[in-house]
């Protein structure tokens, strides 16, 4: 059987330092607000990410905690009436694309920016074929032919591993299994060769041995295509698995921030530290797990001071009081704690 | 080891869709297909296998939810589908279940006392005061403070509306818990709570689990004995250390190898993965269900259907061994 | 495909039967006798026991059915009392008028409701959403028979635009369809309305945005074809309503049809028209819905291809 | 540290009750607050009757015929110089009679018959569907002037062919929810629990269906009152001289080119109770939307 080799492969561990000009994506003080009736919701509270071309950038947190509205927000997909983005610079390859009109982000949208979803079983129209609905994008952003875009993704099912591309054409996605179609999602996604590719949760809905398929997929391509992909995600194993930066959202807020080594070997926040204790995966059987207290905050009456506190197992009473900024404490480790102030 | 508690025999459950009059199509969906399998007091067995490998239909069958096609499911020694129905009451007595989504499990229209206090009504075993006393001790058991007993679901959240289902699982003073993947719909910090709080339980209480789930991991952490199934049926069982450390048949091997492990460090690992899809368990070929995706698969496969044999402690249907 | 619509059809028996035997009871048990109801008061017994037994009015209730099915199936509905000619071709005459009358105001509810319900889409929340929605509730709120007053009021004595009633030139027509068709163009563009913002709101339809369509072409090309699903299905079943709806404008505005017939019918107790005509429009119900049926099974490839 | 989790456990997930969130969506929804206030004049005029119609419906003073509407006659006079306003006011009991009593018949019958359909499923539901389908293909005013055409012209007997229509539409209803109600893990776990199949109906099923009841309860009166009034415009519901306010549509009509308040005056009033109960419907509908839905 497959032992695991424990071997670190050098040039998985690339610099941290990023050079200007490979920096694909770079989020800066993005603000996403609903406004509902009950309030106003800071879904995403003062964003600021950078993803480098040829890297993958894992995007963790608990449910609510905005991670995919940091993805519908870069995407401008954000749902109105109630949501908006009131502050921040999305900037893509030099280019500031908050700014644009929605009839210039639709340019963007799944040409340089793609998306992938979580679920593959709602995500693709029912009433078109699967086809169809990948040449879409082709013929609308490249301007090709029919038979052109025909052709362009038949490649791309070819490339993502379709068994029978051609055949698989013409099938409606009900036809297919879930992780058919989040491959089809993937080729739809990749078909204009985007700068920068979003994955929101694309395995989290899928079974195990699918979930291993699909994740390398993603690092075989994301080495042949050399774009940047954001890949948000709960789960720590697949961010071990696939990811080489690692942003940690709790309550709208990155709480660290660092490469995935620095993460999993030397992790500051609390909330980090409390998210791995709390993984059975390093527990035996037997061994209590570690708690994190209480529960998730809700966005409508957040605390003063640190949105972690309650469920802190090391505030001290100024967290009560100081909201802490996020403070760089190694090279390309940044922690949002008041431990860290320096 | 302790008693056998309760334990499946040649258990089967067939899904046939004619397709209705008029139609020359036949589907035979074996969900569950010669289930064997006993669950030992005080033991937590965990089943694991992919969506569609009849794990929740095993459980169902268990607990009498659902007739079987064939076979029996052998409760304390006695066939729980030929009890009397005195005696059916008394075994609805002890085997309790917990479900997958906390947001469908509990019925958006009552309170929370009245879903606690519900199980002790349908048994006439508390009303009024003494029903109050119950349901406040089972809160208390659970983690929820009795100042809540007066709300309705939606207004808790995800983990705590687990631990709502779990003290109504627990009114009755089960023996046995079925717990259909308790904790997939939590998120990872509140998941460690309900996991924690199951062991408890169990210590205090002297439960038994059968515990399915898909995350390996969970199960590594709560099982005892774990059970593989493919495609309805049980393709290995055994000590959970033994069968994640060396698994014996071939699925359980990428099953385990599958699952992504925490160190980034261990991400370049040589790795086998499974070609293909889960296959579909309409019309499931001859011979070994694993055949047409197994990479050591043999002529033998393709025609003989492997049992479940004996491997030193071990049971496992394959041909061959991986050892 | 065909072993769907055949078995479709085969399904659409007992609901005729149940119907026809529905109606076939709830007719006989009328008290009083219909024989003595068509003659004259001063018919001798002996006529009326003739005439009875010439109408197979003495055997028994269900022998009688058995008759009606018998004679039904070979377009044999019996001959009126008051008029003393056929029902069958009195049917056939009115039917011409009714159908004519039905289609103009489907087309007239579908050309106003499917287009309103979509820009009240595509300006959610502006005046044309409320305007439109407004109107297509006044639409459902107005009774028919009172809308048709109202019309004929202002269009043809104040204005004297379009002719009070009758059925001798096209814009005779006008009127009827569309105080017929008004009711089912508001449900229809209510309907398209919340069928669509709901089918917006799925998960593919965020795919189609992430793909980098423009929200008219996301509307159009994927919106669209799965939020007609429940619109066809109700316009198929609008048919129904608008034959028995037509029923009240026929009367208001004298158009020979066969809701004319049936109401005509009630009123001068002629029973075997009645049957024939409630049972003809019942056919054409069920054959609506059958239409309802194959369409959606056009449409959705999730249960062609099951 | 405990007190810290109890304030954020306390304040979280502290929405309002069922109805506190029904009235916030209310007050939020100008529509559906219009059609309250119509409608709680509607019913005060139905049960004030006696006390605020300014004339005797019934008595007929051919002296004051086909008055115009003015300060004596608000709403004018008919063809016997009956005063308008005041047979509105008297119709307005019989349209909300009709409005009330066959929908609700027709709702218990529904409720009863799609959730039985739909929990035991197999034959029974198949029974009964295949009736709902039997109804549903009627040309419903057809089948209620065929029963006022057997029965008789009477107030009863509308209720009796209202109801015998309408059941159908709530069956379905009922029955299709109740497919989805009965697969939920919360039915299951009342039947590990060794709950009666009636106690699941009466205590699981039945309460998570209320919400759609209400709102096709709210839509129901108003087709009740307009097939009443089509009924009566007809000739085949209620008889003069009752003050129904169909049939005063329908003697005014011969006098349409005339007398044109005769006719259109009550039609008025159907309208406006009518859009009254549609708005009202709406909003309860988007009011209870996330109780429809899950």
């Amino acid at each position: 059987m497959a032992e695991y080799s424990a071997m670190i492969d050098d040039h998985t561990i690339r610099g941290t330092s990023t050079p200007e000009k490979d920096k694909m994506l770079e989020v800066k003080g993005l603000k996403t607000y609903f406004f509902t009736s009950k309030g106003v919701i800071p879904a995403v509270d003062d964003i600021s990410f950078t993803v480098s071309r040829g890297r993958i950038l894992g995007v963790v947190g608990e449910s609510g905690c905005g991670k995919s509205m940091t993805a519908l927000s870069i995407m401008g997909l954000v749902p109105p009436p109630t949501g908006k983005i009131v502050a921040g610079d999305i900037i893509l390859d030099g280019k500031n694309i908050a700014s644009l009109t929605e009839k210039e982000m639709c340019q963007i949208r799944g040409n340089e920016i793609s998306m992938v979803f979580q679920e593959p079983m709602t995500s693709l129209n029912p009433v078109y074929t699967v086809g169809k609905q990948v040449m879409e994008a082709a013929i609308l952003h490249q301007h090709l032919s029919k038979a052109q875009a025909k052709e362009k993704t038949l490649e791309m099912f070819k490339l993502v591993g379709i068994p029978e591309p051609k055949k698989r054409l013409d099938s409606y996605p009900h036809q297919l299994s879930g992780g058919l179609r989040q491959r089809v999602m993937i080729a739809m996604a990749l078909i204009c060769r985007p700068k920068l590719l979003i994955a929101d949760e694309p395995t989290t809905a899928l079974d195990v041995t699918v979930q291993a398929q699909i994740l390398q997929l993603m690092k075989k391509l994301q080495t042949e295509l050399d774009s940047a992909i954001v890949l948000i995600t709960h789960d720590m194993g697949v961010v071990a698995e696939v990811c080489d930066d690692v942003t940690i959202m709790y309550a709208g807020k990155i709480v660290e921030q660092a490469n995935v080594f620095e993460i999993f070997d030397n992790c500051l926040h609390p909330y980090t530290a409390g998210l791995l204790k709390a993984m059975p995966a390093f527990k035996e059987n037997g061994e209590r797990l570690y708690n994190i207290p209480g529960m998730l905050p809700n966005l409508l009456q957040l605390p003063k001071g640190c949105r972690f506190y309650p469920r802190c197992e090391c505030a001290s009473a100024i967290c009560a009081e100081q909201e802490p900024d996020l403070v760089e404490v190694g090279q390309g480790h940044f922690v949002r704690c008041l431990k860290y102030r320096g | 080891m302790g008693e056998i508690l309760i334990q499946s025999k040649n258990l089967k459950k067939y899904f046939v869709d004619t397709g209705g009059w008029l139609s020359k199509r036949k589907n035979t969906v074996k969900a569950v297909d010669n289930v064997d399998l006993e669950i030992y007091q005080h033991e937590t067995l965990a089943l694991v296998g992919e969506s569609g490998c009849g794990k929740s239909t095993l459980a169902r069958l268990l607990i009498n939810l659902l007739e079987p096609t064939d076979g029996e499911v052998c409760y304390k020694g006695e066939n729980i589908f030929s009890l009397s129905a005195e005696a059916t009451k008394q075994f609805k007595k002890q085997v309790q279940f917990i479900f997958q989504d906390p947001y469908a499990c509990l019925n958006p229209r009552m309170k929370v006392s009245d879903i606690i206090g519900e199980p002790l009504t349908t048994h006439k075993l508390a009303n009024g005061t003494s029903k109050e006393n119950r349901v406040e001790e089972l809160m208390n058991l659970v983690g929820l403070r009795k100042e809540f007993m007066n709300r309705y679901p939606h207004q808790f959240s995800g983990g705590q509306r687990q631990r709502i289902g779990i003290a109504r699982a627990l009114a009755l003073n089960p023996e046995l818990l079925i717990c259909d993947e308790p904790v997939s719909a939590l998120d990872v910090s509140i998941q460690s709570q309900i996991l924690n709080l199951l062991k408890d339980l169990q210590g205090q209480f002297g439960l038994t689990y059968f515990f399915i789930s898909h995350n390996l991991s969970v199960v590594r952490y709560m099982a005892d004995r774990v059970c593989v199934m493919f495609l309805g049926k049980v393709v290995e069982l055994g000590n959970c250390k033994e069968i994640f450390e060396q698994p014996l048949h071939p699925y359980t091997a990428f099953l385990m190898n599958a699952a992504p492990i925490p160190n980034p460090r261990l991400r370049n690992r040589e790795r086998l993965l499974l070609e293909g899809e889960v296959p579909s368990p309409i019309n499931p070929p001859p011979g070994c269900s694993f055949h047409a995706r197994c990479p050591y698969v043999q002529e033998i496969c393709r025609v003989e259907e492997p049992k479940l044999t004996d491997r030193g402690g071990r049971k496992c249907a394959c041909h061959f061994s991986l050892t | 495909m065909i072993g769907f619509i055949v078995k479709r059809i085969i399904s659409s028996i007992p609901i005729l039967l149940g119907v026809t035997l529905l109606i076939f009871i709830l007719l006989h048990i009328v008290p009083g006798d219909p024989v003595t109801l068509m003659m004259n008061e001063h018919v001798d017994p002996d006529t009326i026991v003739r005439v009875r037994a010439q109408m197979h009015l003495d055997e028994p209730i269900f022998v009688q059915y058995l008759n009606f099915i018998w004679d039904a199936l070979h377009g044999d509905f019996g001959v009126s009392y008051k008029l003393n000619r056929s029902v069958a071709t009195l049917l056939l005459d009115a039917f011409p008028n009714t159908l004519l009358l039905a289609i103009s105001a489907m087309i007239f509810s579908w050309v106003v409701g499917v287009p309103a319900g979509i820009l009240s889409v595509v300006k959610k929340y502006s005046v044309i959403d409320y305007f439109f929605m407004g109107s297509a509730l006044m639409g459902v709120s107005m009774p028919v028979f009172w809308s048709g007053l109202l019309l004929q009021y202002i269009f043809a004595f104040k204005l004297g635009w379009l002719p009070v009633s009758g059925f001798n030139n096209p814009l005779c027509l006008i009127m009827p369809a569309v105080v017929l068709g008004w009711g089912a163009a508001g449900t229809i563009a209510r309907l398209t309305r919340s069928s669509l913002l709901e089918v917006m709101g799925n998960d593919y339809i965020r795919t189609a945005r992430a793909k980098g369509l423009q929200t008219i072409a996301v509307l159009f090309n994927h919106a669209l074809k799965n939020s007609f699903l429940p619109v066809v299905t109700v316009m198929a079943i609008q048919v129904a309503s608008m034959l028995s709806g037509s029923v009240i404008t026929e009367t208001v505005f004298s158009i020979p049809g066969i809701g004319r017939i049936a109401v005509n019918a009630i009123q001068t107790r002629d029973l075997p028209l009645l049957q024939g005509s409630i049972l003809f429009t019942t056919i054409l119900v069920i054959l609506g819905n059958l239409a309802a049926d194959l369409l959606y099974f056009l449409l959705d490839p999730r249960i062609k291809n099951k | 540290m405990e007190s810290q989790q109890q304030a954020i456990e306390q304040s979280q997930y502290l929405e309002e009750s069922f109805f506190a969130e029904l009235i916030q969506s209310f007050k939020q929804n100008k529509s559906a607050l219009v059609g309250s206030i119509v409608l709680v004049l509607f019913i005060s005029a139905a049960v004030l009757a006696p006390f605020i119609a300014p004339y005797d419906p019934y008595n007929v003073d051919m002296s004051q015929q086909f008055q115009r509407p003015s300060a004596q006659y608000l709403l004018g006079t008919d063809m016997f110089g009956r005063d308008i306003l005041s047979r509105i006011i008297y119709g307005s009991r019989i349209s909300l009679v009709i409005g009330l009593i066959p929908t609700l018949i027709s709702m218990v019958i529904g409720t009863i018959l799609g959730l039985v359909a739909g929990y035991y499923g197999k034959k029974t539901d198949y029974i009964i569907m295949r009736l709902a389908d039997i109804v549903m293909a009627f040309p419903s005013l057809l089948l209620a002037m065929v029963v006022m055409y057997t029965l008789g012209a009477s107030l009863l007997n509308i209720f009796i062919a209202i109801s015998m229509v309408n059941w159908a539409g709530t069956a379905r209803v009922v029955r299709s929810q109740t497919l989805v109600l009965k697969e939920k893990e919360f039915v299951e776990a009342a039947k590990i629990m060794g709950v009666k199949n009636w106690v699941i109906l009466l205590r699981h099923l039945f309460p998570n269906c209320i919400p759609s009841l209400l709102v096709l309860f709210t839509l129901g009166i108003p087709d009740a009152i307009m097939s009443e009034a089509t009924l009566s415009f007809l000739g085949v519901g209620v008889q003069p001289p009752m003050a129904s306010w169909g049939l005063m549509v329908s003697t005014g009509k011969e006098f349409l080119f005339m007398a044109p308040w005769v006719a259109i005056v009550p039609g008025v009033a159907i309208l406006i109770v009518a859009l009254a109960f549609n708005f009202l419907g709406d909003g309860l509908r988007d009011a209870l939307d996330p109780y429809l839905k899950q």
